[in-house]
């Protein structure tokens, strides 16, 4: 059962998948930075929230496909709650404040859970046909996380799709690197923020959605998610989409190999990586990334 | 005077309002032991006084050198293990000396830090404190056998607090412990205090208000930058020498991410560049988080919410009340 | 901005005056301090400590003549907030004793404190070894000790076939209790023959939430047995993640040093059968006293009597009868009357050792299975396989 | 004569642009220098690489025949390089006496003292006065510098360089926005300031540069197309050109 090479499945196909939920979290934090320069520490508690949303809807009846349509809608139309009622306002405030509010936010969301869905952790019911592990190279490797696997390039190409062709996705991209441009081109620039920060919610909402089953659901999983996104960004360089691929992959590999071979000073390198991107190439792994 | 000595309104200077107040704060402060003999308010009032000191420290970077810190409690974080470690290892009862190598092994590990930290600035600046800080954390609670990971440091001894081999007391009891505290936080606030409206001072306020124009009138920005951080950091240990030996106990979690942007909402609860603004709003925190938790289990909800009200409607925080009114008095 | 801060001096200063306690309350009732964790992982398992005190306090009804009062505090699991809410049940609430905490990590937190708390202390799940003589007024009557459950364990493993000629892989969590209940279970493990795959055994954050790479780790040694000591919340996650890989479907077998909590079971769901593990009770211990116990606590609470809650009420018992024998609420006196004392509970006598202040009682070896039909409504439950006398457990007296 | 500051074949590329193509250009002691051109044609950015806020892509700057290209902005104010900013850049929350005053200490010295109180530097105190009353900011003294008048925070500007006690002040086109009235005070102020040290001018308003300067130069396209008295200038043909595009 054992041998090098099943190992070494584990390990990739690991790291893919926490690879991919990192991605997707951070490239939702790039969206809603890149747009309206609004770094959202409530993230974390977005993708916990998309999480229990999942959970819910698995215990009340729906299969897991039709929770991980439902559930980023939920979080999507939270995010649009909160961006016209406390994030909006902000958006001429300095930066400061901003963090500080969303960090409250945080804090408050955090209680939400708690007070609604308790502390103990939950556990998402899978349908059977993909409950069942399937050998792959000489290792048994769960049917779900492949399937995960699935969902994650699903919904990273229909991204890529949406900003490279759809006319909403041009504007949103180039409002991202010039928003005083767009503007002046007649395109409400409220409607692109409000846009770009429900759709940044809508993606933290299908990671959580996603790596419900994966790991424990309990309020504080979007704590370390959070961390673990900001380093990504960083890394990619902030409001890189192409650059969140690499450094999300990146992480979600030095992670898992730490893990594996309890390496415990594995995330300090990381941390240190961070530190020397951010003071001597802030503009990331691809330069591609920006400072406002 | 002729007038060309006096400088006008910036500096209010000290008028007899603000010393009776000062004097009739420091003084309630040092009689509140006696007054109330109650064990748990004197140590309530303990810690808010040392995360005052913390909070204060972050406004000395962020209020006057306009540097966001997300973790400036790393290095309350490192000077408290290294107090405590000393005091378990090397010499249980030298106080002093404890205290002094917590804060220059604090400022010798700060001075690398900064001086990666002042080739930047503004979201940069913030996200790395975030990973150096976390590499902080990370360390102490991997280093199982020196910090004891998530168990956090035991065993840390009480010595006797001695000032000139006059014996005042045990910092294990409560009492002696505050006003070892109160003498210590009120000493670093009037020279923080002496600093801040120094000339010195004034170049770390010309750097807040336009870091270019302050390059382009001959100030050495990165250098004064790294000075700004060295004193908050260096006001840390202070508070990180405090804590270790108020509590007896330091651990992973008054290092993370989430306790360190806790100080971040103490300075803003307070008012930004205030420097004794983030003492009420340390207070005003540590009640909420200690206090009303006691009386209900999702203190966390009304804790955000106070903070997300405040920010929006309220960005003075409550010390810059005053002023507030003031204007809409004028208006 | 001069008035302003005249005003917000005064205003200070009369906040601290209001949090004077008001005039000092008739000293009728004993107030006992309870510390149980209502938040963090292990919310559930504080749960029903509360329930298990609350229950004894009811049944007790009074001590030495007053009635009893329990304040209830939150530990969040947290030792810098564990000492801030004892400080707090000591010194403002008065309290004569504090009993409950769950974790060793707070535990330990707390007896270095004790001196400055000066009341004594009854723990009722903290299972570190480091605890047995520790502190004259820190006592344990609870949730067997480390070595107490790695003799369970050794001896559990030993009397099955299907058990004892396996390989274990030692997987706990990083902090004093995991490295405590791995480093006992090795030892105890080697000097009987069982074989083990990793004896500088692996350690994981408690903070760990996907467990897929140490799983692919432990598939990767081609072991067929995990010996996990992991807080009990965590103990169905590890086991429905293994589950996930197919583990328990390729026959290894798992082995636990704490016994997880019924509720975490019935979460856990079919992927938590067939774990071995020591623990003092389960509901399927069937003697008159215990069958009875279940019965009122289920009548009380409608939740799943749990050996957390069982430890607790016997744990409370020993105290308030040890107040009684005292005779009196100083702490010296609560303290020697607690050595030696004992209680007739739903799993025998457990006594207090007057030797190093900790709990001697008989214990069980359990198999998690599909449980038969009950009046809890329990899909999971514990069947017991063997019962070991407390003689065999503990260090010598 | 060896030049107050020269630049050297001095070049500055953004990717494929090139901002400032190999300008050579001398400037005296005193008197006052214009550099005009149409927009784009790299005057500021001519004026950003010799005041040190950006780098040169090639090329050198001599000042007072040492190289100081490239150099940290800081050091080259204490060498008398001083500025000030198309974009008015002063310190918003600050008073107007602070914000001169502070551009004194600096220059002056005694920023390192943290005990002192900001009064006891008595001379920077006098003499920030005096700077204040030399441009009629006296009574302002007290006002944050975010409630002045437009025209009033250009002024505090060129108060703020002149704290520097600058040997060379490059004036990026301190009368942008300015109404006749407040141009007529700065043009004067200009020439005051031009008979002791030497300033460059950066300006669109040709009645000014025409009126008060001792020599200009023209830049097109980030390279100098001509260099003289304002009479040469107003009547050279490559000026109309570049100003006017050729005649068909």
């Amino acid at each position: 059962m054992g041998g090098a090479l099943s190992t070494s499945v584990d390990i990739t196909l690991n790291s893919l998948v926490l690879g991919g939920v990192f991605l997707i979290v951070a490239t939702g934090l790039n969206i809603i930075y890149g747009l309206s320069r609004v770094m959202n520490l409530a993230h974390g508690s977005l993708y916990a929230i998309g999480a229990y949303a999942g959970y819910t809807l698995t215990t009340i009846g729906f299969n897991y496909f039709a929770a991980i349509v439902i559930a980023p809608v939920l979080v999507a139309a939270v995010g649009l709650l909160l961006e016209r009622t406390i994030i909006s306002p902000m958006r001429k405030r300095s930066m400061v404040y901003t963090l500080i509010l969303t960090y409250g936010l945080m804090f408050f969301l955090d209680g939400l859970i708690k007070q609604s869905w308790g502390n103990e952790p939950r556990f998402v019911e899978l349908p059977a046909m993909i409950k069942s592990t399937i050998p792959i190279l000489g290792s048994h490797y769960p049917v779900f996380r492949l399937v995960t696997l699935f969902i994650i390039a699903g919904v990273m190409t229909g991204l890529m799709l949406f900003l490279n062709k759809t006319k909403i996705g041009i504007i949103l991209r180039a409002a991202s690197t010039i928003p005083e441009m767009v503007s002046c081109l007649g395109i409400n620039m409220k409607h692109v923020h409000i846009g770009a920060f429900v759709l940044g919610c809508a993606l933290a909402g299908i990671a959580g959605t996603i790596a419900g089953p994966l790991t424990t659901i309990d309020p504080l999983m979007g704590h370390e998610m959070l961390i673990s996104s900001f380093v990504v960004i960083v890394i990619g360089g902030l409001g890189s989409l192409r650059g969140a691929v690499f450094a999300a992959l990146l992480i979600g590999a030095v992670q898992t190999l730490a893990e594996f071979f309890i390496t415990d000073l594995a995330m300090v390198i990381v941390y240190m990586l961070m530190a020397v991107i951010l003071a001597f190439m802030p503009r990331g792994l691809l330069g591609e990334g920006r400072f406002e | 005077m002729d007038k060309h000595l006096t400088i006008p309104d910036n500096d209010k200077g000290i008028t007899a309002y603000k010393i009776a107040a000062i004097t009739v704060l420091i003084a309630g402060l040092a009689l509140f032991p006696f007054v109330i003999t109650n064990r748990f308010y004197i140590s309530l009032i303990n810690e808010m006084l040392i995360y005052g000191l913390l909070a204060m420290s972050l406004d000395v970077l962020l209020g006057y050198t306009g540097l966001l810190s997300f973790m400036h409690n790393a290095y309350l974080g490192i000077s408290a293990y290294v107090v405590g470690l000393f005091l378990i290892h090397i010499s249980p009862s030298s106080l002093w000396l404890a205290l002094v190598a917590g804060v220059i092994f604090t400022s010798v590990v700060a001075l690398p830090v900064g001086w990666v930290q002042v080739r930047t600035g503004g979201l940069a600046f913030a996200l790395l404190t975030l990973a150096f800080g976390m590499m902080f954390h990370t360390i102490v609670w991997k280093w199982y056998g020196l910090t004891g990971g998530d168990d956090g440091l035991m065993g840390v001894p009480n010595p006797a607090i001695t000032i000139f081999g006059w014996k005042i007391g045990d910092s294990g009891d409560p009492a002696t412990m505050y006003l070892f505290t109160l003498v210590i936080v009120a000493l670093c606030y009037l020279l923080t205090r002496r600093i801040i409206r120094s000339p010195f001072g004034a170049v770390l306020e010309a750097i807040r208000e336009n870091e270019e124009r302050a390059a382009f009138i001959g100030i050495n920005v990165r250098m004064y930058k790294l000075f700004g951080w060295m004193l908050a950091c260096m006001l840390a240990g202070v508070a990180g020498a405090l804590f270790i030996l108020y509590k007896g106990y330091i651990g992973p979690t008054t290092m993370s991410a989430f306790a360190g942007a806790g100080v971040l909402m103490m300075v803003l609860l307070g008012g930004l560049g205030t420097l004794w603004g983030p003492l009420v709003g340390a207070a005003i925190f540590i009640y909420i988080q200690d206090y009303i938790s006691t009386m209900t289990e999702h203190w966390e909800i009304y804790l955000g919410m106070v903070v997300v009200l405040l920010v929006l409607f309220l960005p003075t925080g409550f010390v810059g009340l005053g002023s507030y009114f003031k204007r809409l008095g004028k208006e | 901005m001069k008035k302003f801060l005249f005003m917000s001096a005064l205003l200070v200063f009369a906040v601290m005056m209001s949090m004077a306690p008001h005039a000092a309350m008739a000293a009728d009732p004993v107030n006992i301090g309870v510390l149980v964790p209502l938040t963090g992982i292990v919310a559930q398992g504080g749960v029903e400590m509360k329930y298990g005190i609350e229950m004894a306090a009811e049944e007790k009804g009074t001590v030495l003549g007053r009635p009893i009062k329990l304040i209830v505090e939150d530990t969040q699991v947290k030792p810098p907030v564990a000492v801030t809410k004892a400080e707090k049940l000591v010194y403002k609430d008065n309290c004569k004793a504090l009993i409950g905490v769950f974790s060793s990590g707070v535990g330990l937190a707390l007896a270095q404190n004790i001196d400055k708390l000066n009341v004594p202390f009854l723990t009722t799940h903290v299972m570190t070894t480091q605890l047995y003589d520790l502190h004259p007024l820190v006592f344990r009557s609870g949730q067997l000790a480390n070595d107490q459950t790695a003799v369970g364990n050794v001896k559990g493993i030993l009397a099955r076939e299907n058990l004892k000629n396996r390989t274990y892989y030692v997987l706990v969590h990083d902090y004093s209790w995991g490295h405590d209940a791995g480093e006992r279970f090795i030892a105890l493990a080697k000097q009987n023959g069982i074989k083990i795959y990793n004896e500088k055994y692996d350690k994981a954050p408690i903070s760990t939430k996907d467990w897929s790479s140490y799983i692919s780790k432990i598939k990767a040694s081609g072991v067929d047995g995990i010996y996990m000591a992991f807080i009990t919340n965590v103990i169905p996650v590890f086991a429905k993640q293994a589950a996930d890989f197919g583990l328990q479907a390729q026959g290894v077998k798992l082995v636990s040093a704490a016994a997880p909590g019924p509720l975490e079971m019935e979460a856990g769901g079919e992927a938590c059968h067939g774990i071995f593990g020591a623990s003092d009770w389960s509901w399927d211990v069937n003697n008159p006293t215990s069958d009875a116990w279940e019965m009122r606590f289920w009548e009380k609470f409608k939740t799943i009597p749990s050996d957390a809650a069982v430890h607790s009420y016997v744990g409370a018992m020993n105290l308030f009868n040890a107040i009684e024998k005292a005779g009196s609420t100083d702490a010296k006196a609560i303290a020697d009357a607690l050595r030696g004392i004992s209680y007739d509970g739903p799993y025998g006598t457990v006594r207090i050792s007057a030797k190093d202040n900790c709990m001697r009682n008989d214990a069980v070896l359990t198999e998690t299975m599909a449980a038969p039909d009950n009046p809890f409504g329990a899909k999971v439950y514990m069947k017991v396989l063997e019962t070991f006398p407390a003689n065999e457990l503990g260090p010598a007296e | 004569m060896e030049a107050f500051l020269c630049t050297e074949d001095l070049c500055r590329h953004f990717g494929g642009v090139t901002a400032t193509d190999c300008v050579c250009i001398n400037i005296e002691h005193n008197g006052l220098r214009s550099i005009i051109g149409p927009n784009g044609a790299g005057k500021t950015t001519f004026i950003n690489i010799v005041t040190g806020r950006i780098p040169a892509s090639s090329g050198k700057v001599l000042f007072q025949g040492c190289d100081i290209t490239n150099k940290p902005t800081h050091e080259l104010v204490k060498m008398g390089i001083c500025r000030t900013f198309q974009i008015t850049s002063v310190f918003k929350d600050l008073s107007v006496f602070e914000n001169v005053r502070i551009a004194r200490q600096a220059r002056k010295g005694g920023s390192l003292k943290i005990f002192s109180l900001k009064k006891h530097l008595r001379e920077v105190t006098e003499e920030t006065w005096n700077i204040l009353e030399r441009l009629d900011l006296q009574n302002l003294a007290a006002e944050p510098a975010k409630n002045l008048a437009y025209g009033d925070q250009r002024v505090l500007e060129v108060a703020i360089a002149m704290a520097g006690t600058p040997t060379i002040l490059f004036l990026d086109e301190p009368t942008a926005g300015m109404s006749p009235a407040e141009t007529r005070h700065i043009s004067d102020l200009i020439q005051g300031l031009a008979e002791d040290i030497s300033i460059v001018l950066v300006e669109h308003d040709m009645d000014l540069v025409m009126s008060i300067s001792d020599a200009i130069t023209v830049l097109h396209y980030g390279s100098i197309i001509a260099e003289g008295q304002p009479d040469d200038i107003r009547s050279n043909e490559l000026v109309r050109e570049a100003y006017l595009g050729k005649e068909e």
